[in-house]
């Protein structure tokens, strides 16, 4: 299903929590909502579904407005950050619970029919076997571990196989190592069930290692949207450089007079000379920490710190021009704390992000 | 509020307390002071301001003072008690009371006071009906026992229980004689009673002298003194009639308790009761003084006459006594009944 | 804005509409009472307190003139309930919690039973065990019956709200057992100490099932009080006797609704 | 789920903290109870536990008493269950003033329930005299002293008691249950139906627990309201000062007290 939220604005009394929000949710992909807590991310999800209503915009689903839609016609599925398990009811009945309800599509046009009984248990079952709960049916929910209850949870929003899927950080509940282990599991189903699906999260490898499409979320106002990598590469706010992975941000100053702007100049940085966009006002330029390299013709720096961190050291570096930059250096090469060493970056067209007004 | 003051303020509160429950002040005790039976709540104001002592009202009926008394003979709360006469009586023979002789006794009819000292009457009163007549709804006031079967009072027609009261055992055990019965025969008397119930609407445990006044209550059979006040006094719509196949007088005693708790106060408090003032107070409330002479003329005139008083008889309060026991629980069983 | 709280709009105003209906009708015999307090309508009937009983001040001067004893003697009872109840309970609760020992769970809910238990049946039981005792000493445990289970609840509601490392933390700075109660442990459960106090002083200010049982005409609170107002007194002093009783209780509510009384239906007089 | 296990401590501090707590429950609670149990079954041939089990005053006292406390417990969980919620879970100006009015009644002792329902409903009650000037007809007369008015007055200190109960317990109820059942396609009645009332059923029956033990217990209505029909209290209350049948006082405090915990363990079966 397709999923278009056009100018979408919400706030809690006077205080805006989503501001014309306007996005587009891929056919069968994976959207991935990004942002600081406070952000929106999860209003957005609750307007998704229906829990919530927009004070203004519209929300379609395949073409079909479906703003003034109660949530138990929207045809979705939910995962909650804290699961909301139903604590009276088995793993089954649980799994169950959106197999008996009289849920209809928002249009009669697909309308479901109640599954007779053995139809009932064989889509149980599925959906048990799909994330692998067959041997905890009879368990209520107070019996299971966090991971277990996040799988029953997952698995109670998909059993009736909705036509969106929304899943608030589902991640969050679990402690670090589980968190990894569930993310690959989590991102291969996902895939695997082809749903549209609105996920979201404040966890940025989760959001690029989950990702088809990412919606950088910041203050209710989406800053950037697009193909996650693309994001990574060249994000168009030092807000977004920041926030997925980690930047070096070295500011380039504004050349005094613009020449043509179709023409690229080269400017001037710390971090050596590089050819920009004509149109420069001043900005940054993003350096990721990988892009740093030792380069014998490169800039003049202080090693201030550095630690090993497995896959790399981390260099914390101080340029003969005063800027503090971070640089990740694979283990042999890594320089010890107090040398000096020169250092330059492995593309000769890094990212440039400009000022805006 | 710091924990400190808030300390402070609880431990100053504590201290308070226990020194107020250490400092006694004076009291003397009486079973049975309902402030609005025989103007005892005048009686006990009038003694607060003479004497300084509080004698604190008490809602327990004879029966119920009794009950209290002989419950609590090994450490006796009380110092004196109030009772219609039968009860005090057995009380007496209980050996609940002491012996003590008030000043004024001696002006007591002999009849009306143990020759030992162990109870005295404080004032008279009869049975009779006490009529709401603005609450009768229309209908007539009520002029015999017979009367009071008409169904035209369901509903309307109250009597203390027995149990509770002494008054209404006076008024239990007369109709029995009334009717034929005896100290051993209680049949005609329940048998009464059985019809009467039809028309009653409650037993009251309780002094109902206000819902009467109010017309809670629109008749109620009791002591008349009761009826004369709410007319005189209080300016109710009320009425009091002694029925016409005759009614019972009833004496009202006082005993000193065994063992009284303050009993120099109680003695002296029991020594005004028959001062002409205390019996003047106790005529206010229009319960006849035991005392010759101290009726007020005012009162007197206010009361029925005489004439009509000669269907008052006596009864005799050592068989009354006797037969006390067994008649509450032959009334509890047929009347208040299985508690419908 | 429509909070999402799943009720339809109007199921939402019915359920209000009903709400509204509820505290009307719990109201409506209190501000009838109060207005017959002052009002001479004719149907409140003869009075019988005789002359000088006219105004409304002379109506809660008799009052406060016949049940003056009362009134002293239900401060009294409170004063001494109330600290007592504290004492008692409040060490206890922290106990379950916080150094549990073997049987401190059976206590707990044993120390609820009573709730269950009728007053009138354990007023009855109190008198025939010990009916030597001084009959203060015997109100105040009845009291104190009622009163504990409160007690108990709410500062173990709020032990289990504060983290445990708190205290281990002033341990680890050096505060012995008793330092760490009186400087971390007792302040933070100051709100749930001076709530359960209002909860002691509302339960008690009301009892009624214990105290009538074991009142002796020197010993009558309030509440008994009030019973022979009602049925001995006319109405408009009955009416301001009442109102006399709720004074304190209003500003009490109040605070407790304030402090979030959740633990308040439990155990209140009937 | 953080993890809040005590920090290990000596188990002895706290039962020496305890130490008030069980010497007064001990003296206060298990030792007169005890000895009012021990008092019925010492008694030769249990003479007053039958006297009160006969049929009779007794008997029909405590059936009346489990029959008018059930029906005021029932009622007023019933007529509760909205209110409750609405205070738990809507946000609307004068919701405080609302619970504030509705959590007033409870430090109410019996008699003055009883004396409230007089002045509506007694023979010049408010309503009746009211309905008379409107109408010119007398009715509901006398209405406070029949067995509805006493339920009528059980209903009312009950009632407040049952809302606040109840709110407490909706509001520990976790929202997101709802959202939940929603997005699994469940309407409004589906969503009463499947999650509501089952989740709140310890809820509603621990409040029927409550208002029932209160009712049971309460005393002060019944002294002034009732009329013929009689509870078990006040039968207590007459045979203790009335007769000083404490045998049988003792036999009917007993039976009261067993019914009511009886009663409420079979009310809290399966909580937890």
């Amino acid at each position: 299903m397709k999923v278009h939220v056009e100018d979408v604005s919400f706030a809690y009394g006077r205080e805006p929590v989503v501001s014309s929000v306007s996005m587009e949710l891929p056919e069968g992909g994976i959207t991935v909502v990004i942002g600081p807590s406070g952000s929106g991310k999860s209003t957005l999800l609750q307007l998704l579904c229906g829990l919530l209503h927009p004070l203004q915009g519209q929300i379609l689903f395949d073409g079909e407005d479906v703003t003034g839609v109660p949530t138990e016609r929207r045809d979705v599925g939910v995962v909650f950050q804290s699961y909301a398990l139903f604590p009276h009811l088995t793993v089954r009945e649980n799994i169950a619970f959106g197999l008996q309800t009289g849920r209809r599509r928002f249009s009669l046009r697909s309308s479901r029919r109640r599954p007779t009984r053995r139809h009932l248990e064989e889509r149980v079952w599925d959906a048990a076997a799909l994330l692998s709960l067959e041997r905890l049916l009879d368990r209520k929910p107070s019996q299971l571990s966090g991971g277990e209850q996040q799988r029953v949870a997952l698995a109670r929003a998909v059993a009736p196989r909705p036509s969106l899927l929304l899943l608030d950080e589902p991640l969050s509940a679990l402690d670090a190592r589980l968190r990894r282990t569930v993310r690959a599991e989590l991102a291969a189903l996902l895939r695997k069930l082809g749903t549209t699906t609105f996920y979201v999260t404040h966890d940025q490898e989760e959001a690029m290692l989950l990702a088809d499409h990412l919606v950088v979320l910041d203050q209710g106002r989406v800053v950037q949207a697009g193909d996650p990598l693309d994001l990574y590469r060249r994000p168009q706010t030092p807000f977004v450089a920041s926030f997925l992975g980690e930047a070096n941000l070295v500011e380039v100053e504004a050349l005094p007079s613009g020449p043509s702007p179709v023409v690229p100049v080269r400017s001037h940085t710390p971090l050596g000379s590089f050819v920009l966009p004509g149109a420069c006002q001043g900005g940054w330029l993003l350096v990721r920490p990988e892009d740093l390299t030792e380069d014998p013709c490169g800039t003049m720096a202080t090693v201030l710190d550095s630690r090993g961190m497995g896959p790399h050291d981390r260099v914390i570096l101080l340029l003969d021009t005063g800027t503090e930059v971070l640089a990740h250096f694979s283990s042999e090469t890594a320089p010890a704390p107090g040398t000096k060493v020169r250092i330059g970056v492995r593309t000769r067209r890094p990212h440039f992000v400009a000022h805006r007004d | 509020m710091t924990r400190k003051t808030f300390l402070a303020l609880s431990l100053l509160t504590l201290s308070a307390t226990l020194a107020a429950i250490a400092a006694e002040e004076k009291v003397v005790i009486q079973y049975d002071c309902i402030p609005n039976y025989a103007n005892w709540g005048g009686v006990t104001a009038l003694y607060k301001k003479v004497a300084g002592v509080t004698v604190p009202p008490d809602p327990k009926g004879s029966s119920v003072a009794l009950a209290a008394l002989e419950k609590e003979k090994d450490s006796p709360q009380a110092d004196t008690a109030y009772y219609s006469g039968a009860i005090g009586f057995l009380a007496a023979e209980k050996g609940l009371h002491e012996p003590y002789k008030p000043k004024g006794w001696e002006k007591i009819p002999a009849a009306l006071r143990d020759p030992e000292g162990r109870w005295w009457t404080v004032h008279t009163s009869a049975i009779a009906f006490v009529v709401n007549a603005k609450a009768l709804g229309g209908a007539p006031v009520p002029r015999s026992w017979k009367d009071l079967l008409k169904p035209v009072y369901k509903g309307k027609i109250a009597y203390d229980d027995p149990t509770w009261g002494g008054t209404s055992f006076t008024l239990v055990y007369g109709v029995n004689e009334l009717f034929g019965g005896s100290d051993k025969n209680f049949k005609p008397g329940l048998d009464y009673l059985k019809k009467l119930d039809a028309n009653v609407s409650s037993y009251p445990r309780e002094s109902v002298y206000n819902s009467v006044l109010r017309g809670e209550i629109p008749i109620w059979i009791n002591a008349d003194g009761n009826g004369y006040k709410m007319k005189w006094v209080d300016n109710g719509p009320v009425e009091v009639v002694l029925p016409a196949e005759g009614t019972f007088t009833m004496p009202l005693v006082m005993g000193l308790v065994k063992g009284a708790p303050h009993k120099e106060e109680a003695k002296k408090y029991l020594d005004w009761l028959l001062t002409r003032e205390a019996q003047a107070e106790f005529a206010k409330g229009y319960f006849l003084p035991v005392i010759p002479g101290a009726m007020p003329p005012e009162v007197a005139s206010h009361v029925l006459s005489e004439k009509e008083y000669q269907r008052a008889r006596a009864l005799d309060l050592a068989r009354m006594a006797a037969a006390s026991d067994a008649l509450k629980k032959a009334w509890t069983e047929q009347i208040r009944g299985t508690g419908r | 804005m429509r909070a999402a709280t799943g009720f339809p709009g109007g199921l939402r105003r019915a359920g209000i509409a009903a709400t509204v209906v509820l505290a009307l009708a719990l109201l409506t015999p209190i501000v009838v009472t109060a207005t017959g307090a002052f009002s001479r309508a004719e149907w409140y009937g003869q009075r019988s307190e005789g002359a000088g009983v006219e105004t409304v001040p002379d109506l809660f001067r008799y009052v406060t003139g016949i049940w003056g004893g009362a009134l002293l003697r239900s401060v009294q009872v409170v004063a001494v309930v109330v600290p007592l109840a504290l004492a008692i309970g409040a060490p206890a609760a922290w106990a379950f919690r916080r150094r549990p020992f073997p049987g401190s769970r059976l206590l707990e809910s044993a120390a609820l039973v009573p709730l269950s238990v009728p007053g009138v049946a354990l007023g009855f039981s109190l008198i025939q065990v010990a009916g030597g005792a001084p009959r203060f000493a015997l109100l105040v445990a009845g009291h104190l019956v009622y009163t504990l289970p409160m007690v108990v609840k709410t500062v173990a509601n709020a032990v289990e709200t504060f983290d445990p490392r708190l205290e281990s933390a002033a341990r680890s700075l050096g505060a012995g057992e008793w330092e760490t109660a009186a400087r971390v442990t007792v302040p933070l459960l100051t709100p749930a100490l001076v709530l359960s106090a209002l909860l002691v002083f509302a339960v008690s200010w009301g009892e009624f099932n214990v105290s009538f049982l074991l009142a002796t005409p020197l010993l009558q609170t309030f509440p008994a009080a009030l019973y022979l107002t009602y049925t001995t007194n006319s109405f408009p002093v009955a009416a301001a006797a009442t109102l006399v009783f709720l004074a304190p209780v209003v500003p009490a509510l109040l605070a407790i609704q304030a402090l979030g009384g959740e633990e308040f239906h439990r155990g209140l007089p009937a | 789920m953080t993890d809040r296990r005590p920090p290990t401590g000596s188990s002895l501090t706290g039962a020496l903290l305890s130490l008030p707590l069980v010497l007064f429950l001990a003296a206060a609670v298990a030792w007169p109870l005890a000895s009012l149990a021990g008092h019925a079954l010492s008694d030769p041939g249990w003479r007053a536990v039958r006297q009160v089990l006969a049929a009779g005053r007794y008997r029909t006292a405590l059936v009346n008493s489990l029959g008018l406390s059930a029906a005021a417990a029932l009622g007023s969980v019933l007529l509760a269950v909205a209110p409750a919620w609405v205070l738990a879970r809507e946000r609307f100006p004068g919701r405080n003033a609302l619970r504030t009015a509705i959590s007033l009644p409870l430090t109410f002792s019996g008699v003055l329930v009883g004396f409230l329902m007089v002045v509506l409903l007694g023979r010049i009650g408010a309503i009746p005299e009211a309905l008379a000037y409107l109408t010119g007809r007398r009715m509901f007369e006398g209405a406070a002293y029949t067995v509805a008015g006493l339920f009528l007055a059980y209903l009312y200190f009950e009632l407040p008691r049952a809302v606040m109960t109840l709110e407490s317990a909706f509001r520990r109820f976790p929202r997101e249950l709802d959202s939940a059942a929603r997005a699994l396609g469940a309407g409004p009645l589906q969503r009463l139906l499947k999650v509501g009332l089952p989740l709140a059923a310890p809820a509603l029956r621990s409040t029927l627990a409550v208002t029932f033990s209160a009712s049971m217990g309460s005393f002060g209505v019944a002294l002034i309201l009732s009329r013929r029909f009689t509870v078990a209290p006040l039968e207590i209350y007459t045979e203790m000062t009335g007769f000083l049948n404490d045998e049988v006082a003792g036999a009917l405090a007993l039976m009261l007290a067993l019914s009511t915990l009886a009663v409420d363990r079979l009310l809290s079966v399966g909580k937890r």
